[in-house]
């Protein structure tokens, strides 16, 4: 149980060489002791990387990683107690399940007693009762990462555990339940935990704060709804979200002191506490609306209620509720709103969509204007 | 790292006896005989061209060569497709036949001379090439299918499938998806056949008389001839390693390769 | 020299025999096969084994006791061992 | 479609039945006759195995067999995987390392007996020599001592390569993330041997102990050019027993007879082993 | 016309994967097999394909028995879950590769020409001098679909294409291969273990249960009406929710008991439901985004008609503005889809409104659908 720090963090493979790439541009993070903490963000951007130098297997080209403010970059794996699950079950062939789960214990001398009873406490909150005394190459990649999971919480004195993609090789209807007993056991046991992952899904429903990477750089750390609400940039409103926000291309204009978005021919009005940020002159500006803020109506609204007119070009049905694409008229502008999953709606219906003011976000040069 | 000067010790213990042989090699037979020198004072390549020249030497390494060649290709052709058949289809008895030929890879030389020998006998092919390649067969088939099954299995049966499904007919698509994707097993496979065929002695030596005798029978009869020509022997000796290094030396890439895919 | 089979090669009534009783037990194990498909168990011997492991097995102890045999009683009797070589085999398919 | 597998094995079956299996037959039909030159063959039922696994120097050729394969494995096979061990991961070491390591291979096995036996001549050798200063008295062809160490020496500077290759690729295929999760783990460097090292190379192992285990059995050239099988049949092993009762002895049946019992051991053998190494640590034990 | 599929069985070894599977498979449709992994999906597209045979039963194209054309001779093509591509040719050359060997024997110019207009369709074009190894995971899986889709061919076999990729790719690519696959011809067959993914892009679903197909319909009568318990609890995300009741019904109404004593309406009012018994147990389902979370002033005045339910919270995932709420009842795991964040802690008991007219009923014995409230939208046929 610890505070982790990660100061001025920057890594290169192959420094000097030909190939030299730069996985780590320069990050600077701090993981509050006792927090689930999900580290967010598309393959290659370098979150597995981040996640090894914290853990030691990677020693950082240059910074340091502090764990309750004790500098730690020195020292290897064992010294820091820090856990990790991997992608792909991590498992000893040649024990059982028993075997495997005393392990960790077992090397670091706590008494034979004392990891009974731990594993029986951690087979119970991950159902491993039954498997305890098979040998885990006759039991399948899912209950062998439900091993490998349970042989990194294991330990006591774990000052942090983290997660390289733990659910890849999960089963789709599973992975609900097995995250869940995940996170009750992170709670309980009040470990610091960080969570790799490119599914935000996963990222957002495991962590209290998320950190989003793209290409080396730390882009937003915040708390999910944070980074749902506000995004700083429109890599973060496309990123976060399913589907991302809708990011369109505006003219800027002001009637009667509010600020308008132009989307073609038709305008957006702006919150007005925007007013004073904007710049008219501004080329390359978005505004940002989320599709579940998009309002839709099928019947013909009155005159004058700010509804745009638009085309449905795509229905999509995503379990619990509908996405619908729509384009709107006179215009390439396509905007997805998102609607029940019982909304009965044809493609290539007419439809009139709205823009709630205060769910809009407006971007230049793709940073978010905050309000 | 410490745990590499260990390494270091064992490849030096490696090179001693080879470089004994080689330094002998360019020894002349009486300083040789005369005292215990760690090289050559009196350099010389009287030795090689005493080989170079011979007609005897020569054309113990033709014949081996030829030998071992004519042997990669019985070889290479027939293991081809029954490596195809055992990594890509489940039959009856599949793994039963593998293990037989697996035993072939077992049976001892020495077991199987005598039949050989009547056998060829019988066919008047004695004292030729055939006769060695055709025994050699004995042992790197199945060495040949074991491995090139390996690499085959390495290839994901979706190949396979995704060139039906494209149209290709079996023909076209063993030749330009199929090969080109198993070239480093074939590879692996030629050298190590080659190699196994041109070190063995003992079949080498019952089937051959004068004739087609290769260059390992050629040694040990001029050795055994008691001549203790040690400079010529050392230096027939160097002369037979060539071979090997030079096709080490060709496939080196595909051999790295190999290594890493296969199983060898 | 192309007199079938071949002079050279000397056949005995024994190896005939021997042969022809290898070629009809792949047959009949093959039929059996078909027939009723055997899959990998675990019998005495902790390890999976298909029916065909199990009679290889059973010949491969069986020429273990003919070896055994010669070496200690010369022919004496020899033909027991084929009794016993049968018992061997039938005993590996069903308890191995 | 169905017998496809069978047309694709065609050619090969054809061809092992020339190389393998019409002199099986012969074999047996020769092991049950007495064949003396210029005579008919009469049938002798199975006088000639028992008269060749009755005879002391089968017994014997046997027994030192079965020895020098044990020494063979015990010394070659640890040797080996701690070599692949101490292998650099990259780097030009790699290169070379491989490389040296592969010369003993590509040697002709007669030479590589011809190499040991100008290292170890007391006349012209250097190991002699070297034994002579230090004080021991060291000859080949005289003591029986001295023959038997030199051979296994041979052949483990001819093998061990071949082990050491054979482990390094199978070590290079053990997924990092294995020794990541042993480091995280605290393992100690034995346990990560032990735990992550060992069962992984498995296979490995199965594949280096059954090649040396069979190739051992079948050592024929090394010795014989080395030691001629000497002093007296001191290293006197199976092939060589065999290749004299076939070639050198008058009677060709105690040859084929000899193969046939040669040739049942080393299956049985090879058979054996697979058998062991395949369910070795393969059952859930619950070590600490 | 389409695929046709008669009594398939299948087996491998001791263990029975299809078992007398019967199958429809309308021309242009998208039509979506969802199972859990290991049900048989990847066997059943593999011998409709060709690549694989049947231990019995006869596979139609068009009304032809298929069972001895080869799959050269089949116009199909395949998309692999891996991402398969010939590792030895570029991009450029994969993709020409079935034009290549085709029989209709096209110019190079055609070839060439179509390359270039399939690879710009998958947006692929930059990459068509690159070796496969040399691309990203979704750029190699759009070389695969290219080239299965390049020689047009009737059928296109899909075995779960997206499960490789990651979350943000796939959600790009579900809705490319909807717009796709709506203006080709090409019937697409596509597995999966995802209901989301298959809701998302099919026309029509099936629903893979120990080797038969235990329902196939167009996507919106599978959802709105899952015939059986196994189809209503794997097609939606989170899975429907469902509860035991026993049907009572006294001089005034009619409704389910539940276990812990609360009452459902049985759609007394709209006269909903006429099939059921007095007495019998039922197992009530209803889906997650039809539970309407009540906040505390709420669950005062719910609606009269509406049913309220009771239930501790085990733990709350907020993902953007919908939370999935995970909750405990009468010993199982239910769920409910809120719009916006829900402020309370596991242990919480909440309360949650639930319309009588969208309840599904199934019997509690064979699993059948009795009655299903929720209406169905709209039965768009494409």
């Amino acid at each position: 149980m610890a505070e982790i720090e990660v100061r001025d963090i920057r890594h290169v493979y192959d420094q000097g060489s030909p190939d030299e790439t730069v996985a780590i541009e320069r990050i600077n993070l701090t993981l509050q002791d006792g927090t689930a903490n999900a580290l967010l963000g598309p393959s290659g951007c370098g979150k597995t990387t981040l996640l090894q130098i914290i853990s030691g297997l990677l020693q950082p080209t240059e910074g340091h990683i502090l764990i309750d403010g004790e500098d730690v970059t020195d020292k290897p794996p064992a010294e820091r107690d820090i856990a990790q699950v991997f992608q792909f079950p991590v498992i000893y062939r040649s024990m059982d399940v028993y075997g495997n789960l005393a392990f960790p214990l077992r090397n670091g001398g706590v008494p034979e007693a004392e990891i009974e009873s731990r594993v029986h406490r951690i087979s119970e909150l991950l159902e491993l009762d039954d498997i305890l005394h098979s040998s885990p190459s006759n039991l399948g990649p899912e209950l062998n990462q439900l091993v490998a999971l349970g042989r990194g919480i294991i330990r006591a004195d774990t000052s942090a555990i983290l997660f390289d993609e733990p659910m890849t090789d999960v089963e789709p209807s599973r992975k609900l339940t097995i995250r869940r007993r995940v996170k009750e056991a992170q709670q309980e046991f009040g470990i610091t935990a960080l969570y790799v992952t490119h599914d935000q899904h996963e990222a957002l429903t495991f962590a209290e704060q998320v950190a989003i990477m793209k290409d080396g750089n730390l882009v937003q750390y915040d708390t999910g709804e944070n980074l749902y609400q506000s995004p700083v940039n429109t890599f973060i409103g496309h990123f976060i979200g399913s589907p991302g926000m809708n990011l369109l291309e505006c003219g800027l204009s002001q009637e009667n002191g509010d600020p308008h978005a132009h989307l073609g021919p038709h305008q957006v009005p702006l919150d007005s506490a925007l007013a004073p940020r904007l710049d008219l002159g501004w080329t390359d500006c978005h505004v940002g609306i989320r599709p579940s803020s998009v309002t839709v109506q099928v019947a013909e609204p009155h005159e004058d209620t700010g509804y745009l007119p638009a085309t449905v070009d795509q229905v999509e049905m995503l379990g619990g509720f509908q996405i619908i694409t729509a384009t709107l008229d006179h215009t390439d502008v396509e905007v997805k709103a998102r609607v029940a999953h019982d909304f009965a709606i044809d493609e290539g219906a007419s439809v009139w969509l709205s823009f709630p003011p205060s769910d809009i976000r407006f971007f230049h040069d793709h940073e978010a204007i905050p309000a | 790292m410490k745990k590499q000067y260990y390494l270091i010790l064992f490849l030096v213990l490696l090179m001693v006896p080879i470089y004994w042989m080689l330094n002998m090699s360019f020894k002349p037979n009486s300083e040789i005989l005369q005292q215990l020198t760690f090289y050559p004072h009196e350099f010389t390549l009287k030795n090689y061209q005493e080989i170079l020249s011979s007609e005897f030497w020569r054309s113990g390494y033709i014949n081996s060569i030829s030998m071992a060649l004519m042997n990669v290709t019985f070889v290479t052709i027939t293991a081809l497709p029954a490596a195809y058949a055992f990594s890509r289809w489940n039959f009856r008895g599949d793994k039963h036949l593998f293990f037989w030929f697996l035993t072939n890879r077992m049976a001892p030389p020495a077991a199987f001379m005598v039949p050989f020998f009547i056998l060829y006998s019988n066919f008047n092919l004695i004292d030729t090439y055939w006769a060695v390649a055709l025994a050699h067969c004995l042992f790197n088939l199945p060495l040949a299918i074991w491995i090139l099954e390996g690499f085959m299995s390495g290839i994901p049966k979706e190949i396979d499938e995704m060139a039906f499904l494209d149209g290709h007919s079996f023909p076209s698509f063993v030749w330009n998806i199929f090969l080109p994707l198993i070239t480093p097993g074939i590879a692996v496979t030629a050298f190590f056949t080659f190699m196994f065929s041109w070190v063995e002695l003992l079949l080498a030596r019952t089937l051959t008389n004068e004739a087609a005798q290769p260059i390992t029978v050629t040694l040990t009869r001029s050795l055994g001839a008691g001549g203790w020509d040690w400079g010529v022997l050392a230096a027939a000796g160097v002369l037979a390693m060539v071979p090997g290094a030079i096709i080490v030396y060709l496939v080196r890439d595909l051999l790295a390769t190999g290594f890493s895919m296969g199983r060898v | 020299m192309l007199s079938f089979p071949p002079e050279w090669m000397q056949w005995t009534l024994p190896t005939v025999l021997f042969l022809g009783f290898i070629a009809a037990m792949l047959v009949g194990l093959t039929l059996w096969d078909i027939k009723d498909p055997g899959w990998a168990r675990q019998g005495l011997l902790p390890i999976d084994t298909t029916r065909g492991d199990r009679v290889f097995m059973g010949l491969l102890l069986t020429g273990c006791t003919f070896c055994l045999w010669m070496l200690f009683f010369s022919q004496t009797a020899v033909w027991g061992v084929l009794l016993v070589g049968a018992v061997l085999v039938a005993g590996s398919i069903s308890f191995l | 479609m169905k017998q496809r597998p069978w047309l694709f094995l065609l050619p090969a079956l054809l061809l092992v039945s020339i190389s393998a299996f019409i002199p099986l037959m012969t074999v047996m039909n020769y092991s049950q006759l007495t064949l003396l030159p210029g005579t008919q063959p009469y049938f002798a039922g199975l006088e000639n195995f028992v008269a060749i696994l009755q005879d002391p120097a089968f017994q014997g050729a046997l027994g030192r067999q079965f020895l020098f394969s044990f020494l063979v494995l015990i010394t070659e096979i640890p040797l080996g995987l701690a070599l692949a061990l101490c292998m650099p991961k990259d780097g030009p070491g790699v290169g070379v390392s491989l490389v040296l390591l592969g010369i003993p291979l590509l040697i002709p096995w007669n030479v590589v007996g011809i190499i040991w036996r100008v290292f170890t001549r007391s006349d012209i050798g250097v190991l002699p020599e070297v034994f002579d200063w230090v004080g021991v008295t060291y000859n080949v062809s005289q003591f029986t001592g001295d023959a038997w160490w030199t051979v296994l020496a041979m052949d483990i500077w001819h093998w061990t390569p071949l082990v050491v290759l054979i482990c390094y690729a199978g070590l290079q295929a053990i997924p990092e993330e294995f020794y990541m999760a042993a480091k995280i783990d605290r393992a100690s460097p034995w346990k990560t041997f032990r735990y992550v090292t060992l069962p992984n190379l498995r296979g490995v192992l199965i594949i280096a102990v059954l090649l040396r285990l069979m190739d051992s059995f079948k050592i024929y050239a090394e010795p014989f050019v080395l030691t001629g099988g000497g002093p007296g049949s001191a290293t006197t092993f199976l092939s060589t027993y065999t290749s004299r009762m076939a070639i050198g002895g008058f009677q060709m049946g105690r040859g084929a007879a000899t193969s046939l019992i040669y040739f049942f051991i080393v299956i049985l053998l090879s058979f054996v082993v697979y058998i062991i190494m395949l369910n070795l640590g393969q059952g859930a034990g619950n070590d600490s | 016309m389409g695929i046709r599929v008669e009594n398939l069985q299948k087996s491998y070894g001791t263990e029975e994967v299809l078992t007398g599977l019967d199958l429809d498979i309308p021309d242009g449709t998208f039509f979506s097999v969802v199972a859990p992994t290991g049900a048989g999906k990847t066997t059943l597209l593999r011998i409709m394909a060709g690549i694989e045979s049947a231990d019995g039963g006869t596979v139609y194209y068009d009304g032809r028995d298929m069972s001895t054309v080869a799959v050269q001779d089949r116009s199909v093509g395949m998309v692999y879950q891996e991402f398969v591509n010939y590792p030895s040719l570029t991009v450029r050359e994969n993709l020409a590769s079935p034009l290549e060997v085709s029989d209709k024997n096209y110019s190079r110019d055609e070839i060439n020409q179509r390359v270039e207009e399939t690879a710009k369709m998958l947006k692929i074009d930059h990459i068509l001098n690159n070796l496969p190894e040399e691309v990203s995971g979704g750029e190699a899986q759009r070389t695969a679909i290219s080239r299965a889709l390049i020689k047009e061919p009737d059928y296109l076999f899909m075995d779960e294409p997206l499960a490789n990729l990651d979350y943000k790719l796939r959600e790009q690519l579900r809705s490319d291969f909807e717009r796709l696959f709506s203006e080709q011809d090409t019937t697409v067959i596509y597995a999966t273990p995802q209901a989301g993914d298959a809701l998302a892009m099919s026309t029509h679903i099936g629903y893979l249960h120990e080797g038969k197909l235990i329902q196939d319909a167009p996507r919106d009568e599978i959802y709105f009406r899952p015939r059986s318990l196994p189809v209503a609890e794997y097609l939606g995300e989170p899975p429907m929710n469902l509860v035991t009741g026993t049907l009572v019904e006294d001089a005034t109404e009619r409704y389910f008991e539940l276990r812990d004593g609360t009452r459902i309406t049985a759609g007394s009012a709209t006269g909903a439901f006429p099939a059921l018994d007095a007495g019998h147990d039922y197992q009530i389902g209803f889906r997650p985004q039809d539970m309407v979370y009540l906040n505390g002033q709420d669950a005062a005045q719910a609606h009269g008609e509406d049913t309220v339910l009771n239930m501790d919270l085990a733990f709350v995932e907020t993902v953007g503005s919908t939370s999935t709420l995970h909750l405990d009842y009468d010993g199982r795991e239910l769920y409910a889809l809120n719009a916006g964040p829900v402020h309370a802690s596991p242990g919480a008991a909440l309360s949650f409104s639930l319309d009588p007219e969208k309840l599904y009923i199934y019997d509690a014995e064979s699993g059948d659908l009795i009655a299903a409230g929720n209406k169905i939208p709209s039965f768009t046929q494409k």
